[in-house]
């Protein structure tokens, strides 16, 4: 069994009669969802994707999801993007800074089912707090850490470890799983929001 | 609802476009329904398609300003360099000399410069020595410390050329071009001789042979080729950085197969059986 | 004993001033009466006789050592400060245009420069370039830091010319002949000239009038004179000039008189009685 | 009655019958004089002059003393001391650093009568007491001490306080007075060795 979405191929991924291989070598979300973590991910769901890059995974996310909000910064991967974004109607790209949740709080709607945050910066949980705000009460947040992001001279445990305690501050913490051997140094975290989500 | 970005849009589909781009919401509402309610869409699919089409404008507008913006950085960044590499070995020679006359010693060099920075100066004529030389030692630091920053814009303005080239020398091109869009319209023979203007208007005037290469002799795949295949080589090479230059402005894209057609071409040429 | 500055002299007379300019004691002794007791002097008086030819012939031998060095050091330290002024012009104008591109503006000069060194930069380009301004920043001060190191130097290493002509400009004629001695070998003629070489070929080979001065010429005395008199008073100011040069160079101490004498002979150029 | 001595004038004074009028507005020593401080200087002493820049007052020294030594660390006021020397058998130039009293032990000789120290640089104490391993233990210092070369932006009483206590660890002090109106901001010291000489 492999996971697989249907619509337009995006990346040299194999596909056959029109699914499309969802590689968890190339997608953190991918791997969580091969490695069998509980995301509460379904068909349908209203999502924010927070660092989408090119649009690898993200092209999988919005074959499968409803809405979907996709936020990066940098623009040469949003450049893919578009071209990801043209035979997805329900694709829409925001070129921002996930750190400034405001400055697309006008086109995000609010009440998501599910965020999904792969942004390679310092500050990764405090990214993850601020756009709580974009989560409904029973909504998740799919999150992964990549160590070296956020300190390349610490331990991963020491630096999942203190990320966590950010995140227990507005987040519950469902469930968490290193992701090698498709991601080194890569913890996954599953958690939804602990009171009525952060305004 | 006034955050709403489509709460104030008219006629033109450029007011959605900025909207998007410029509007700020500190939080976020149910959009779809209020959009609905509000009369701009007739129904939440037809407001997702309203939102489709105002979002990827919005992302394509601002991703091409901010690429324009990058090049010239690029452009300005490398200029910056160059004129500390100069400006540097100017102050250095010049920092060499007086240090040798004050200290009695006949040693040349930026490493002689250097080391005199970091002496402890004794009486206020070593000290405006030592002072002197500290400035060439921080314009020193200041040109690698650009010439790095250049290295991290080069690839995410131009992935091909760098990919193709280095990223110091994609920076180079682009910025003798002026720009990557300038770069991407000049035909591959230009792009050969770029950095060779002074020999190639010594040929136009006559008196010269016409320059094989330029700024591209510095890559590997034309300096590393033996002389009588050189031009066959930087000819292939321009061809090559011509098109990535073109992908990069137009489309922006890395193609990795890019790099592998030139490895096999120049491979051919080394070979001897490479057309004249 | 082994000390005393005398204890190991042979017949040669520069024994004596390298024994009084390099010999070291940390505790003095009755030298005087050692000298006796060791047979070096015949009695106190011939002692004190030789000790007087020997520490005036070592302090002159000294200074003039120290002189000599001083005005290398000054030649140096003009030059130095011309190419941190050229080099912090070149820089200055370079990162002008690149923030003013960056920042989206259209300013220019110095001010603009060192107003966005002070920025707090937002990004890493503003970063590069408020780290550039920055470098241009340093360079101006360190220029202005050598200016007053040649102003406090000029007046010790030439008294006379620096009460002639400030401290800068008295620097930067040593500078222009390449030491204190050249300058005060040269003809009242070539002083008046130095610094307007180009010019000054230009007329040795026929094609433009001969310079009727050259750095001479920021002098007030020259320059605030009426133009039809300035080559008058620029001759008066390169004859006063060279004079001083020479009591500089040959014996050092200051001699108020030569200003007055100028002033005078300004006041009758500018007066209009002047001869041609 | 007017201080003068008899020698070849050296920077414009006025002079009559040989004799050479001492101006205590050009020499601090001169001013000591002037002003009666009990300075201890008599006709045939031996004398070490520290600061004697272009010699306007060692050379009335020299033409009252025995041997005198001139140090001096400025190589242009030294062109000028040389000229004063010519004439004067007795006078000695050193160009050297009176803060480096071993660059000239091994000329200057031991139990002089008189130190004169007039340099302007910070320290002025220490170098006073650098020196006094030249001076007879019934010797006297006659040191005039500038409270702008110690620091600009004290008040002159508590600089002129600093360096007394300072002198003190081998000097005792015989007297002290402001030098002006011929100086402003100077205050002469004049002080005996307290103990053997320092070595």
């Amino acid at each position: 069994m492999a996971l697989a979405t249907r619509g337009e191929p995006v990346y040299g991924e194999p596909t056959a009669d029109g699914w499309r291989r969802w590689d968890p070598h190339r997608s953190k979300l991918g791997a969580m969802l091969e490695l069998g973590l509980d995301t509460g991910f379904e068909a349908g769901d209203g999502v924010l994707y927070l660092g989408a890059a090119s649009g690898t995974t993200v092209s999988h996310v919005a074959d499968v999801a409803g809405p979907t909000y996709a936020v990066e910064f940098a623009p040469r991967p949003v450049r893919d993007l578009l071209t990801v974004c043209e035979s997805r109607p329900n694709l829409f790209p925001l070129l921002a800074d996930a750190r400034q949740p405001a400055s697309y709080g006008h086109v995000v709607e609010a009440n998501l089912d599910v965020i999904v945050q792969d942004v390679a910066t310092t500050g990764q949980a405090t990214v993850a707090l601020e756009n709580a705000r974009f989560l409904a009460p029973d909504g998740r947040l799919l999150l992964s850490i990549k160590a070296r992001s956020e300190d390349v001279t610490r331990e991963p445990s020491a630096v999942f470890e203190e990320a966590l305690e950010t995140l227990e501050s507005s987040y519950e913490v469902l469930g968490t799983r290193k992701l090698d051997p498709f991601h080194e140094d890569h913890l996954a975290v599953v958690a939804t929001p602990r009171a009525p989500p952060a305004e | 609802m006034e955050e709403a970005w489509f709460a104030e849009l008219d006629e033109d589909p450029a007011s959605a476009t900025r909207a998007i781009r410029s509007g700020r919401a500190q939080k976020p509402r149910d959009w779809p329904a209020l959009a609905v309610e509000s009369g701009f869409a007739p129904d939440k699919s037809g407001y997702y398609e309203s939102l489709h089409e105002a979002t990827v404008a919005a992302a394509r507008e601002a991703v091409s300003e901010r690429e324009q913006a990058d090049d010239q950085q690029l452009v300005h960044a490398v200029r910056a360099m160059d004129d500390l590499t100069e400006v540097k070995n100017e102050l250095a020679e010049r920092a060499a000399e007086w240090a040798g006359s004050q200290f009695s010693e006949s040693r040349e060099g930026l490493d002689y410069v250097l080391e005199v920075a970091a002496r402890e100066p004794d009486g206020p004529v070593e000290a405006e020595v030592v002072a002197f030389a500290e400035s060439v030692r921080d314009l020193e630091q200041r040109r690698q410390a650009l010439r790095s920053f250049v290295e991290t814009l080069a690839p995410a303005v131009a992935p091909n050329l760098s990919n193709l080239a280095e990223p110091f020398l994609a920076a180079r091109l682009i910025a003798l071009a002026g720009g990557l869009e300038t770069l991407a319209k000049k035909p591959s023979g230009t792009v050969q001789v770029l950095g060779a203007e002074d020999a190639l208007f010594a040929h136009l005037e006559g008196h010269a042979p016409s320059p094989k290469h330029g700024i591209i002799f510095t890559h590997e795949y034309v300096r590393g080729t033996r002389p009588e295949k050189r031009g066959s080589a930087a000819r292939a090479l321009a061809g090559k950085l011509s098109i990535a230059a073109r992908i990069d402005h137009y489309r922006g894209e890395l193609h990795p197969e890019l790099k592998a057609d030139l490895e096999e071409r120049i491979a051919t040429i080394r070979a001897g059986g490479a057309e004249q």
